[in-house]
């Protein structure tokens, strides 16, 4: 009888809180968005599975073993774990919660220690999350399989098209002030950090959103990543409108010259060009554009094609699951089921608003300069979403003209935007983690 | 405190958006330099290819050598035996 | 001079006890049977090298870095280490690695920094035991693998076949109370956790039984993993016997009618009702019962591929060779050459036979109920050993009936078996830590 | 304590079996409804393949279509050069 | 303006000084060799790269939190890593970083809690090393690739030729004499560990040179690595030159017999023979060899080709990368810039030169004695430098005698060359480690 | 000191290449002997294929399985078209 109580007590459902099934319900919704509609399954289905396994009531899958340990409510454990962190044994698990993480860090070794010693054991997703997030590796060596996937070539034909990956980056700090301004306001308490980590979702840009979030603001990255990572897959709804109501239709019908062929050695050299600038103006933004130059030149000096597949089959397939896996962990209901999380919402859309609408206008604003016209709706493709802006731009043009193809053009701005949001994520960092 | 959010908010913005101009207009600016400088000095021997599409979600969609390999084989195989 | 008695010192026979000289042979005993009999070569060829690796006399691979400083013998490492484990200095060697082992982990730990302090390092398979099945990741890895390489339709098709799957597990829990009796009438001493972890085997399940043993028993982890392995590959000759005592030859003729075909979509909903059916029930066996449907959704939903590709692939292959030399690396002379081992291997053989019968048996009972008849053949592909069972489901029943082809209805126990002993592990876990 | 052992292996026998075979009827229960549901409401578009043998042991049996459609292109060509 | 100052002082240019200026042009340089003159490009590239990312100014993306703390320079922050370290506040940045390094393991330990404590974290390339090379798995697991890529029938079918790569690893202990004689004439401060790292470069294989260096000489390895792997490139370069002048016109036409062939069975069970030959003599080579014969029983089982396809793909490309950025890292001014690497060049040359003239000289002596005469050509090869060595044996017999093909016969001492280098690292690491 | 460190150097050089040299002489004898073991008591059933090229640096040769089977599919069906 002792043994039945003790399954039920260790069940699901004895332990189910409203937060934890509404949860459930977000996971399988992430799931029917990336499989029914196809919403970047590649990052999405993990993790929506980790949003569902974070949110199973008692498995403690994606907590610490201190956490684990102060999860389970024996009263002897609780009051070792309170003698530890230096805080009252009566103190309730949510005060000795916020001890331990505001501890410093030989503090939480020790409880570590003493919660393996009581039996207790880092949760599976806490495990991943360790490995593959706080230690930043997992955006890196996607951000390296990502720079082993492009061709610059667009870019190196037309290089200012590097101008309209940079306005668009204009949405992130856009975003940042609105972040403040919430919070100013008294709306949604945001941080600096908090703002900063937001603002990066209008970089379009996944792995440099779950990079600067990790670092900025844990507690928030799983709603960053999913906004991200959903915008991204909106992108043929939110922009074509913007795109249409900025332009008239003779802008739309400009017809782009024939690029200039590319050659080897230029595509060469150019990761190095970009590493060198980096190293000597934003050292901050080394580790994101290292890798990505790494990759890019992996892939290009032709001597290394082992290495160049690897990185973009094999190990960026498994650095996005465990990634993925360790997204969906950050999606507990107490930290997404928060007025935050609207706020990020919204903001993050405006963000892609506004990186649009600059990429577009810069565009315009060029041509006023510029002998070869530009067609303004590949301003767009420089808030990266790479390649699905890039098409959008290609498919608004057709509209117009159903002979003007852009997608080479737009995928000059388009990888241009990648760098900007790197380069911005960089900045941010820099800035942000010296206030 | 607020104020200081605010100003903190700004000047993010600021010597944010500021950087990634400065950084892009130096790129900008060493690639021209970079691409005139290899095209003059060292042209490729031979001409490249047009430039792919930018970014290939999937597998690299060329055929693995030893695959191509085969086919030919195959097919010529198939061509003497007729 | 000084230099060659060294170097004798350090060599191999110098050292070599007979256990490690026995333990040499089972190695390469166990490398005979992958190689030349083909027991299940994926896992034995690393488990069987991992053994031989292990027990290289003086090479201390598989001793962590404490541990190879007390096997160095020097008196004043000895006494160092002694003191920090606060043990006296002449315990002798095995009464100093025993402290270590019942040290708290913040001895344990201050243990190894001097250890480092003094030179030592942990042995290379230590190390590969600790990231592999020590963080409990690597069966986990293996079991997202499986189920990306599962097709759920035969069992889909015909859901009964689940309670086959469900009552072979009976072997799991006879074995249980077989390696209690055996302590209680004082033949071997195993523990309540031993003889969970004993029991697994009967699971015939490989990442499961490891998963177990290595919450439950590490210590017995050798000879458990070693035993379920052999004996899934001794399947085909396991069970006939069994399997034609228990049937008539007018049971084994049946045949049983074409299945239905299953939708995609049902193949894309029945991980998540099974993820759910975990979450709300039986939390504790959310970490493999998770990866395993995480692993078959990347495999049905279609949106994946390059993820459900990899998972299949590379990234279970590089699992599968450290857990394999992990595995081995627990073949210690001192642990595997233990009358324990021999309980192990009489019980692993009893558990599977039990389960075989449990399956065929039932399959006969609920042919008393159901309309459409079961051929009972079929119910001993309910252990798992997937997919060799069904195999031999297959064959058994083509010896009665040459027309009789089984194996597709063989496939929906065979998998039910899978889930049976994953969800069998999770409530083990559950209640047995807590005793 | 030797009776207790005995009797903790009695138990894990009785909750661990028990609970085993409620959750598969559960399961069992929950596929059932989940089938009929899905077959009703949710109809595949086009009917789908046969179940497939249930676990590939080897590397996935398809080929890869960037090699399919290298195949198709070598043989196409080799009918145009004819 | 603060914020700028700000970025400024976080700038790379305003923190460059010239060491760091010119090994970022060594970085270039070597990814020039690699990609340009296809200096071992699989390796040179990564760590090419890797050193240009470890020299970017203020990044410390080779630094590990501590250091990263120190070289911040904020006096609170010296002043608090000081009083753990037990120095004092004022010693200056220099001297806190010999403190740190020179610490026990549990100082170490809580002057990283401070530093993470303080905001300050490892940085990327810290990070690779520690979990690459840190730990040895990386050469490990690359010497593993290697076995599986290896075919021993040359070898089986010739035996002797092991002498061959026997005699050709006296370059090393040359080398390790000229080392000491150097540090003993008080030319270059070489300790005997350095001596012994620096000599295994002679053994003309990468991964055990980075394996010996790490363990030994860990601020040596970038100059090691880099000396290493150019040299092999140089092979076609160095040995010719040496073949030639050591041997006359008529052994160069010396013409070998046909090889038997070898037998599938032969093949399995050498590595296992020769494992066993390790774990009785030489337990101090068996991580080496031991993951080398594991590779090779994998290739010729032929009963795990999935396991052995991914160690020679997926598993070696994933680790090649992290090995070269990890090998990169360690090549940081004050490492490299220094008299020592430019004695490392100069003796690895003559340890790569001394190597190629006792495996010609020892064919030579051999055939004063074998009924079958071996072309002294193929001597050179025992040096390793697979297969780059045995080609140059090829090739410079073909310029003697156009129908006389080597290749084959060269393979022999050319994979005789990797068990004798091995053989080496084990006794060098035995002997030194102790003294 | 220093002519401890020479003498360190000369001690390395005498155990290091000496243990080398017996090493792999007993090597030699124990390569010997099994291969005549083998050859003698357990032959291949069939002959082996002739000694390959040593290393491969680059991927795998052989071509796939399924691509093989693909490619002879896919000249079976044209042969059978036309
Ligand atoms: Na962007
Ligand atoms: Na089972
Ligand atoms: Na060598």
């Amino acid at each position: 009888m002792q043994n039945f109580l003790r399954l039920w007590h260790d069940s699901g459902i004895y332990h189910l809180d409203l937060g934890q099934g509404v949860m459930l319900l977000v996971g399988l919704l992430l799931l029917f968005l990336a499989i029914r509609k196809g919403f970047e399954p590649l990052l999405l289905v993990p993790i929506g599975f980790g949003a569902i396994l974070a949110n199973i009531p008692g498995a403690g899958l994606s907590l610490s073993a201190v956490e684990n340990a102060i999860a389970s409510g024996y009263p002897d454990v609780l009051a070792q774990i309170a003698q530890v962190l230096g805080a009252s044994a009566d103190a309730g698990m949510q005060a000795l919660n916020d001890a331990y993480k505001h501890a410093p860090a030989a503090v939480q070794a020790d409880a570590y220690r003493l919660a393996t010693d009581l039996g207790y054991a880092n949760g599976m997703l806490y495990s991943f999350y360790t490995v593959a997030i706080g230690s930043g590796v997992a955006p890196l060596v996607i951000f390296m399989g990502v720079g082993a996937m492009t061709d610059f070539g667009p870019l190196l034909a037309n290089p200012k098209t590097l101008f309209l990956g940079a306005a668009a980056q204009f949405g992130i700090f856009a975003t940042v002030l609105g972040a403040v301004g919430l919070s100013v306001t008294g709306v949604i308490d945001f941080s600096i950090q908090d703002a900063a980590a937001i603002g990066i979702i209008g970089g379009a840009d996944g792995p440099t959103a779950i990079y600067v979030a990790s670092i900025l603001a844990p507690e928030l990255l799983g709603a960053i990543a999913v906004a991200a990572y959903s915008y991204m897959a909106l992108v043929p709804l939110i922009q074509p409108p913007i795109m249409r109501a900025l332009t008239n239709d003779d802008e739309r019908k400009i017809r782009m010259e024939q690029m200039r062929v590319v050659s080897k050695r230029e595509k060469i050299v150019f990761p190095l060009i970009l590493l060198i600038l980096v190293a000597l103006i934003l050292p901050s933004a080394a580790p994101l554009l290292g890798m990505f130059c790494f990759g890019n030149l992996m892939r290009e000096c032709g001597v290394v094609e082992r290495l160049s597949d690897t990185s973009q089959n094999a190990l960026i397939n498994i650095t996005t699951i465990f990634l993925g896996l360790s997204v969906g962990s950050k999606l507990a209901a107490d930290k997404f089921l928060d007025p935050k999380t609207l706020g990020i919402l919204a903001l993050g859309i405006i963000a892609f608003g506004i990186g649009t609408a600059m990429g577009v206008l810069t565009a315009k604003f060029m041509n006023l300069f510029c002998k070869h016209k530009i067609n303004p709706l590949i301003g767009s493709a420089g808030v990266s979403a790479v390649p699905m802006a890039a098409r959008v731009s290609n498919k608004v043009g057709l509209e117009a003209n159903p002979q003007n193809y852009l997608l080479m053009h737009a995928m000059g701005p388009n990888v241009a935007g990648v760098i900007g949001s790197a380069v911005a994520a960089g900045v941010m960092i820099s800035i942000v983690s010296s206030l | 405190m607020q104020d200081t959010l605010m100003q903190q908010g700004i000047d993010l913005m600021i010597y944010g958006m500021g950087t990634v101009l400065v950084f892009l207009t130096l790129l900008v600016i060493a690639t021209l330099i970079m691409s005139r400088f290899v095209m003059r000095f060292f042209p490729d021997p031979v001409v490249a290819e047009p430039s792919r599409p930018a970014i290939q979600t999937g597998r690299t969609a060329e055929v693995d050598p030893a695959v191509r390999s085969a086919i030919e084989k195959a097919i010529a195989l198939h061509r003497a035996r007729r």
